[in-house]
């Protein structure tokens, strides 16, 4: 960030990056409970605790219900009505033989939505973000636990910068957000 | 130092999804549209002939049935084409010499065939019978359209396998009565005897019609 | 860097680095920072050593081979291999099994061990993935040059066209085609997925801008943020508990290709879970084979340690136990059952003049894998590469047995035919094992051979168990 | 039509080109090196093509039209239906003697030989070589001009030359002109002949086969002292002796006698026959004998002697144990027993087999004498080898070659190449380039003989007029118009000539009574009569020659298919397995078991013969079943001049023949050479039981069902009901079957087959949609033989249709597998699933590379292209033929009659709709010996097998 920047906006943000898991989540916490504003959490691997119930599965399993049906529905409909023949003298239905592909496109249905959903939820493709300017950030994938914080007001953001401290942030530098 | 991308990617990367997207659609409703259109089957068609010989003169003008040329349509599965013979049987009397029937003279002359434009034509896997489909009461425009209007012959239907299988999963309502098997102005109307009629009048026997082995042998 | 070490180290002092029973999963010295810089270096090595260049060089040569030859069947048509009447299977099927089975290895390793949440599997998890996804590639190659006419191929689609025809879906190689079109697409969605974290780390550890930009775009802009990572683990661990079931169907459907014909040697209710253990004997022998290169040339010892070579090394021993039950049930069946055709084939089998490669096919695969009885063996890096080496060549000859065979004696005598497979024939084998050497080598050359942000969990788990 | 015009006009563009000759001759040096080449007869069918295109842009062109145009005639012929096969009557003349045929044509052009069922010796029924007839007629070598020493002279040249002889012959009386041709029975060629010896007495003429039958003739001579012809009468044969006998294979009237024999072999419709060979190699005749003895040449003497003694009384000769059998059962069956002499054993000895004969009393009832139907030479003094030596003595001035290739067929020992270089003037007539032709002084190329008008006659002398086919698609020159300018410069047409010979019996103008002639393709009660010649006295004191005593004697057989080496060109009778051998493209020498040990041979291991200084070298094959006194050379291969096809294919063993009968000295050179066959196993013992079933008459008649016992039905998930208007289905009697292979050629000509070469059947990717499958059964030195011929069996539940992924191949609703090449791409799954493998695979573009002339393929059958599987159909074509005519004209549709069951000599095919009331196929099927083959596969075929019945108290009779 050049120098104009720096004067031209004042900084409404910090970013502080600790060494665990536990401090990153203690500081959390003082901040949440200081209410000094917008906090977020950047972590080099999942979060340890546990994750909220996602409705992600429920969706992957109605696409693989509504890919096996219509897997089924195509191959029954091109035997029993499109095209009927005679093939070795089996029954144009003959179902048992239509679950092998069913099963297979279910699974490919419900494989698309997740990828699709989750990376959807996980924000994919969102390419920039004003967090990405900061230095800590970059660490947040490697060995670092980073916490962003869009301060409320200047007041905020000094008690924040305290509440870093105590907390034995790494770095902290002020960013906007 | 700073970010990797600028503000703007965000926007680029979902225009990118959006097209993505957007062809992968239209890819499938191409594939899935396009083989049907009369434009594929190079419907309208009307290459050049040797002679310009119009159907609409000889059959509506002079009234001259189908069957004089093309003779062995009730007996054969060609149709046949007229010997330049059958071309001359008039024109040695008429049009002796119009600069137009030069070819057809010279061909008489050199013994040397006349050489058509094919228009109408299924591959050579497939087996079609001109004698039966005329014995069943398939009329010529079935096929080949309104030929009595032709100036210029062109290929009138599709003649994909979805064609033929249109008429043989359905042949009653396609059927002609015998009299306008050779009219191929004839339209369905009030006084044509119902489907189930005609089926029963021409016996359509009741072979599966959609068997492979009717055309493919 | 790591590499120039890795050299030296096998030069110099490779006591330090053999594998040891008793090692942990992950060497204690190492930390999250210390374990991203050493897997994150390779990749962003500017200069690579001689050998990577050297076998890059000779497995293009190989692909250069596969596509001539490919060119050729193109041109001349499928007589140029040895196929003929009654073996109308040859090459192309025989190959196309053993890759898909040397594929499923990755899936099972890291779909059901991360279900069952063992901790080793996340150090062998991409590697194993990439070894799937290559593998996969080279078996899709096959069915299509398999087929009389492949520009047709794309009947085998459910489109509606002018014919109104549709596949017939009767056909288990119809179900075959989905199968494999299945398992294609989701290993490598699964993979890519479960790369995107460690290439967001690759981005932000790259310093070249180009670099940056590079894995940038590949991490489609993950960053670690806590919303992110808790979907991200709910989609991994639904991926993973779809991949599971896939790779056993897709190997049982690869079993019905044979199952599902009335033919002599193939017509067995015993085909399906039989495929299935095939799978699983190749798969990890096909990990275990290449761990071993990946962890001397990478420098990875401290991540592929003893431990993993051991459980490996037990998975192989148990697999080849099953292909070997297996094969007895075959025998049984066939002796047990009533059919004179099938027994006169099975002893053609194992008395004909091909019973070298039948008799091969027990040897490599149920003999040899049981010196993994003995923990020395397990550890023994040499003798790891060769049975992993015999197991592979043994699954190979296996379908081999299974499909030329088979065909060779049919039920009349007087259809009885012989098969000789000709140059083209090997070519496309041994191109296809360039085209998979030539994925392995640029997919380390760019990407994190190691599952760096699982690493992260073993380390820090590890950590907290010590305090 | 079009491209047939076409096609003239490039040739005689050609034929102004004076080095065409020369080109046409290049063609084939390059033979050898494509010959020798993996991918051999492929490159040499696309040289053929090559030549192919020399001989006319037309056929090369293929569909004559550019793409995409219609092209009608300019004058339509009358009676030619756009798009409808015509049928034309013509005969096929084997060794002089003719079977009836009808050509099928399309808008003019031939495309299938048929058998004529009113000629007496086809009953319908054709020999393949018949139907392979075809290919000789579009053969692009045909596509020849005049040479006088190899140099391409003009028409008029070789005419003004002819005129130079013509004056000759009036100066010298005819004397020192000789003309050479081979058997023959054209009354208007003897006429023709006769004129020439009134206008010159000194002429001289010799009928001459490399394989003929003089030994027999001599034999009816020296028994019955004139030129007779001997016609079995097999419907009446209780008991058959058969020694060293060709009588269902080759004989005169061999598809009659085939037709016959079969009528009385099936207990189920008929009182069985017996049937006894004794031979030294095994012959379609001991294929299908009840007893089959194997006697070498010396022993089969030794049994010739005591036979005679047993039945003409005399001294009583030991003879083999068996023996005693046979004369009871001979003597048991005095009037309705016969025995039939092969025609390799000397005059005198046929002489004692008719004095035989005529003491069991069967003349007339199971055989008679007719007046003899072939015509003699001009003198009896006259052979081949007293012509070559005259031609040596210089005695002969001007020799006239016509459709005889002696340069190659003579025997070795003659070297009549050499002989011919002494003679002034020579002419050789030939339908393509032969030795003969590039040895004589000039060469003519000779019209088809469906380009002209001829006449012949059948072996019971029922004649017919051959009638043009197609005008000349060459420029061949008519046998009768050379030898008509012998007698004048402007000869009468052929046509006069043969009008001329029929003109008392049809009258000279064009009458109904010649039409008919042509339309029926014989005329009227023209056989000859039955003559009453008593039994000369003296015929069995003939003293039977002492058969040479070397340890093994070399015997010549002709090829079943090439013969004496005419038919080598010929792609479809180069690959057609031998019946028994099963080996194509080549004539490996057979060997018996016991021999092969002690020489320590293997199949295909190469031996070098030695006789008399002459060698050749050549693989062997073991021939199960033959006498280990001899090794057996099959004539006709190995043609040094011959084309693409048939050059330097197999071996000529011509070359040895004619030398002293010292035993040939065979010695193992240790190269081995690949044989084509088609059944690639090792021969299969004691297993053909469960595929083509047998069992003893006595077997039947204890439990007429017991072929049957074995099967238990089967239950199965689906019941499939035929849902059309029929239910096609075919019954095949393995009683009839004497595997002589005319179905398998006449399935590949109805159907385009193509042709795969040596290459390809060394691959293992032969096309037969129709297979002769051959089982041997017993011990290896004397095994029963069981031929089945196998084709898709249609089966109700074909395993092939479920799994296939595109439904290329499915059921129609009258029960026919059928196969949509266009919908096939090829995986190949179906082949797999078929439990008699009767799918073929285009590895190749086989169809494409074969480049035989478009004009010849039937245009009512896809072509199949490369990378389509393809099987057996029924025919569709002529069902859907019938089926179209059927609900056309609303008449019952005409009975269809399948290619194979059309051709078969035996009527072993029987095929209709299962469904029609009274339908042979049905009562066929339903009879007691009906099978299912692999019917434990419950795949419900529609196509079922009656099983062999063997007419022997005990099954292990069979076996000697």
């Amino acid at each position: 960030m050049n120098a104009e920047a720096e004067t031209l906006m004042a900084p409404n943000g910090l970013a502080a990056s600790f060494l665990s898991e536990e401090a990153s989540l203690a500081a959390l916490a003082r901040l949440e409970e200081a209410n000094v504003g917008e906090t977020r959490l950047f972590t080099p691997l999942a979060p340890e605790r546990t994750p909220k119930p996602s409705r992600l599965p429920a969706v992957a399993l109605a696409l693989g219900l509504l890919g096996a049906g219509f897997a089924f529905g195509l191959q029954s409909y091109a035997n029993v009505v499109a095209y009927p023949l005679n093939i070795g003298g089996r029954p144009p239905f003959s179902w048992p033989s239509f679950i092998p592909i069913a099963f297979e496109v279910s699974v490919l249905s419900a494989v698309l939505a997740t990828i699709i959903g989750a990376g959807a939820l996980c924000g994919f493709t969102r390419y920039y973000d004003p967090v990405d300017e900061t230095r800590a950030i970059r660490d947040a994938m490697i060995d670092r636990w980073v916490i962003v914080v869009r301060a409320a007001n200047s007041d905020a953001l000094a008690r924040s910068r305290d509440i870093m401290q105590d907390c034995d942030a790494r770095v902290i530098e002020e960013a906007e957000l | 130092m700073g970010s990797v991308f600028r503000p703007a990617a965000n926007l680029w990367a979902s225009l990118a999804l959006l097209l993505l997207s957007l062809t992968l659609v239209a890819f499938s409703l191409l594939v899935w549209f396009w083989p049907h259109g009369d434009a594929a089957r190079g419907v309208n068609w009307a290459p050049a002939q040797p002679v310009p010989f119009s159907h609409q003169h000889h059959v509506s003008g002079l009234g001259i049935d189908c069957r004089y040329c093309h003779t062995a349509v009730e007996v054969s599965t060609n149709a046949g084409m007229p010997p330049t013979y059958t071309c001359m049987s008039c024109h040695s009397q008429i049009w002796t010499n119009a600069a137009l029937l030069e070819p057809v003279r010279n061909s008489l002359k050199d013994d040397r065939p006349l050489a058509w434009r094919r228009i109408t034509d299924v591959p050579d896997f497939v087996y079609f019978d001109h004698s039966i489909h005329i014995a069943k009461g398939v009329g010529c425009s079935s096929c080949h359209g309104d030929v009595a209007d032709m100036a210029l012959t062109y290929k009138a239907k599709s003649l994909t396998m979805q064609f033929c299988l249109d008429c043989h999963r359905d042949p009653g309502p396609r059927l002609q009565p015998k009299d306008k098997i050779y009219d191929t102005r004839w339209r369905r109307d009030a006084t044509t005897p119902a489907p189930d009629v005609l089926l029963a009048q021409y016996g359509v026997p009741e072979r599966n019609l959609t068997d492979c082995s009717i055309c493919h042998r | 860097m790591t590499l120039f070490q890795a050299r030296s180290t096998l030069a110099v002092s490779a006591d330090s680095r053999r594998p040891n029973a008793n090692d942990p999963i992950v060497a204690p010295e190492q930390t999250i920072s210390t374990m991203t810089a050493k897997i994150c270096a390779p990749p962003l090595q500017e200069r690579w050593p001689l050998w990577w260049k050297l076998s890059l060089g000779a497995a293009l040569f190989l692909v250069l081979i596969l596509v001539i030859s490919i060119g050729w069947l193109f041109y001349a048509g499928i007589g140029i291999w040895g196929i003929d009447w009654p073996v109308v299977w040859g090459f192309a099927i025989i190959n196309y099994v053993w890759w898909i089975a040397i594929a499923s290895g990755g899936t099972f390793i890291s779909a059901l061990f991360y279900l069952a949440e063992v901790e080793w599997r996340n150090a062998l998890n991409r590697l194993a993935e990439t070894i799937t996804i290559f593998a996969a590639a080279c078996a899709a190659i096959y069915p299509v040059l398999h087929l009389g006419r492949p520009w047709l191929f794309y009947w085998l689609f459910p489109y509606p066209n002018v014919m109104t025809l549709w596949p017939q879906f009767r056909s288990p190689l119809l179900w075959d085609f989905v199968a494999i079109l299945t398992y294609v697409v989701s290993s490598i969605l699964f993979w890519y997925f479960g790369l995107v974290p460690d290439l967001a780390t690759m981005r932000d550890k790259a310093v070249a801008p180009h670099k940056r930009r590079f894995y940038g775009v590949l991490a489609l802009g993950f960053r670690g943020s806590e919303s992110a990572w808790r979907y991200y683990h709910v989609g991994y661990g639904l991926l993973a508990a779809l991949m599971a079931p896939l790779v056993i169907s897709v190997h049982s459907i690869v079993g019905l290709d044979f199952a599902g014909a009335a033919t002599l040697g193939w017509h067995s209710t015993l085909f399906p879970p039989f495929f299935v253990f095939g799978a699983l004997l190749s798969g990890f022998a096909a990990v275990m084979l290449l761990a071993v290169p990946a962890r001397r040339l990478l420098g990875l010892e401290d991540f592929i340690t003893g431990r993993h070579f051991d459980i490996l090394g037990k998975l192989l021993l148990t697999s080849s136990l099953c292909v070997g039950y297996a094969y007895l049930m075959e025998a049984f069946t066939n002796f047990y059952g009533p059919d004179a055709a099938e027994k006169r084939l099975f002893a053609n089998k194992i008395t004909g003049e091909l019973s070298p490669i039948y008799w091969a096919t027990i040897l490599f695969n149920v003999l040899t894998p049981q010196l993994m009885w003995l923990r020395r063996v397990r550890l023994n890096e040499i003798f790891v590469v060769l049975i992993s080496i015999a197991v592979i060549v043994g699954m190979w000859c296996e379908r081999y047995v299974i499909v030329v065979m088979s065909l060779r004696r049919t039920h009349l005598p007087s259809a009885w035919g012989g098969y000789t497979p000709t140059i083209w024939d090997w070519l496309t084998l041994f191109g296809a094992v360039g085209l998979f050497i030539a994925g392995l080598l640029i997919a380390i050359r760019l990407l994190p051979a190691i599952s760096m942000f699982e690493m992260r969990e073993v380390i820090l788990r590890n950590a907290r168990r010590d305090r | 039509m079009s491209s047939v015009n076409a096609q003239w006009r490039s040739l005689e563009e050609l034929m102004q080109d004076p080095d065409f000759v020369s080109r046409v001759e290049q063609e084939f040096p390059m033979l050898g090196a494509a010959l020798s080449a993996p991918r051999d007869r492929r490159q040499a069918l696309t040289l053929m093509a090559a030549s192919l295109a020399l001989a006319g842009a037309g056929l090369s062109g293929c569909d004559g039209a550019p793409e995409g145009h219609l092209i009608p005639a300019v004058r339509m012929p009358s009676g030619v239906v756009p798009g409808m096969p015509d049928y034309y009557s013509s005969a096929h003349v084997e060794g002089g003697y003719a079977a009836g045929t009808v050509v099928k044509h399309f808008m003019g052009r031939p495309i299938k030989v048929e058998g004529n069922p009113f000629h007496p010796a086809s009953l319908g029924a054709t020999s393949p070589i018949a139907q392979a007839e075809l290919l000789d007629f579009y053969d692009p070598r045909r596509a020849w001009g005049m040479t006088q020493a190899n140099l391409p002279r003009s028409r008029s040249a070789l005419e003004q030359a002819l005129g130079e002889q013509r004056d000759k012959l009036a100066a010298t009386g005819g004397a020192g002109f000789v003309i050479l041709t081979g058997a023959s029975t054209s009354p208007t060629l003897a006429a023709q002949f006769d004129a020439l010896r009134k206008s010159y007495p000194q002429i001289r003429w010799l009928h001459w086969e490399a394989v003929g039958r003089e030994n027999a003739e001599k034999g009816v001579a020296l028994a019955y002292g004139g030129r007779f012809e001997l016609k079995p009468l097999l419907q009446d044969a209780d008991v058959i002796l058969a020694i060293d006998s060709d009588l269902l294979s080759a004989a005169p009237g061999h598809l009659r006698l085939a037709r016959e024999f079969a009528a009385r072999r099936n207990p189920t419709r008929a009182k069985m026959n017996r049937l006894y060979a004794i031979e030294a190699t095994p012959s379609l005749t001991g294929a299908v004998a009840d007893e089959r003895f194997i006697a070498g040449p010396r022993e089969t003497r030794r049994i010739l002697l005591a036979l005679a003694a047993a039945l003409l009384g005399g001294a009583p000769v030991e003879g083999p144990p068996w023996l005693d059998r046979i004369v009871s059962d001979l003597r048991a069956n005095r009037g309705r027993a016969f025995i039939h002499l092969g025609p390799d054993h000397a005059p005198q000895a046929h002489a004692l087999v008719l004095a035989m004969n005529e003491a069991l009393g069967g003349r007339q009832a199971v055989y008679t004498l007719l007046d003899a139907v072939t015509h003699a030479s001009s003198d009896d003094s006259l052979s081949l080898a007293s012509l070559v030596t005259d031609m040596r003595a210089g005695q002969v001035s001007s020799l006239l070659i016509i459709d005889s290739n002696p340069v190659y067929a003579a025997p070795g020992a003659l070297n009549f190449a050499e002989a011919l270089g002494r003679v002034e003037f020579s002419l050789c007539l030939s339908a393509t380039p032969n030795e003969t032709t590039a040895a004589a002084l000039w060469a003519a190329p000779m019209i088809h003989p469906w380009e002209g008008w001829s006449d012949a006659r059948a072996f019971d002398g029922t004649a017919s007029v051959m009638q043009p086919q197609a005008l000349p698609l060459y420029q061949g020159v008519e046998p009768y118009h050379v030898l008509g300018l012998l007698l004048r410069p402007d000869p009468p047409p052929a046509l006069d000539l043969v009008r001329q010979t029929w003109n008392d019996r049809l009258g000279g103008a064009v009458g109904d009574a010649w039409i008919d002639a042509l339309a029926q393709g014989v005329i009227p009660n023209s056989a000859s009569p039955v003559s009453n010649r008593p039994l000369r006295d003296d015929a069995a004191r003939a003293a039977l020659p002492e058969p040479s005593s070397a340890a093994t004697i070399l015997l010549f057989r002709p090829d079943p298919y090439l013969l004496d080496g005419r038919y080598a060109d010929n792609p479809w009778l180069q690959e057609l397995p031998r019946p028994l051998s099963k080996i194509s493209w080549g004539n490996p020498l057979l060997i018996s078991p016991r021999r092969a040990r002690e020489l320590s041979l293997a199949n295909g291991d190469v031996v070098r013969i030695t006789l008399d200084g002459a060698h050749v070298t050549t693989p062997i094959v073991i021939t199960p079943g033959q006498s280990d006194d001899c090794v057996v050379a099959l004539l006709g291969f190995g043609r040094r001049h011959a084309g693409p096809v048939g050059r330097n294919i197999g071996v000529d063993f011509f070359e040895l023949m004619g030398r002293s009968c010292a035993a040939p000295d065979i010695q193992k050179t240790g190269a081995t050479e690949e044989l084509a066959g088609t059944q690639h196993h090792a021969a299969m013992f004691d297993e053909s039981g469960v595929y083509a079933r047998s069992g003893a008459l006595s077997q039947f008649l204890a439990d007429p069902g017991f072929v049957r016992r074995s099967d238990e039905p089967q239950p199965s998930f689906y019941e499939w009901k035929p849902e059309g208007p029929a239910a096609w289905g075919m019954s095949i009697d393995l009683n009839a079957c004497i595997g002589c292979g005319a179905c398998v050629v006449a399935c590949q000509a109805e159907n385009n087959i193509p042709v795969v070469g040596k290459a390809e059947v060394l691959r293992e990717r032969e096309m037969y949609w129709l297979r002769i499958d051959r089982y041997y059964d017993g011990p290896p030195e004397s095994p029963k033989v069981n031929f089945q011929p196998v084709l898709c069996m249609h089966c109700e539940e074909a395993p092939c249709e479920p799994v296939c992924p595109v439904g290329a191949t499915m059921h129609d609703a009258e029960g026919l597998n059928v196969m949509v090449y266009n919908r096939c791409i090829g995986t190949r799954f179906c082949s797999n699933n078929c439990p008699y493998k009767v799918r073929r695979f285009n590895y190749f573009d086989f169809a494409g590379e074969e480049r035989r002339a478009i004009e010849s393929r039937n245009p009512e059958v896809t072509v199949r292209a490369r990378g389509v599987m393809e099987k057996c159909t029924f025919c569709l074509q002529r069902i859907a033929a019938a089926r179209i005519v059927a609900d056309r004209d609303g008449e019952t549709a005409s009975a269809v009659v399948t290619a194979c069951e059309a051709a078969c000599p035996t009527q072993a095919f029987t095929f209709g709709d299962l469904a029609a009331k009274g339908s042979e196929v049905a009562a066929r099927r339903a009879g007691p010996l009906s099978y299912a083959l692999l019917a434990d596969q419950n795949t419900k075929p529609r196509v079922t097998y009656e099983a062999h019945i063997f007419n022997v108290d005990k099954p292990e009779e069979t076996q000697k």
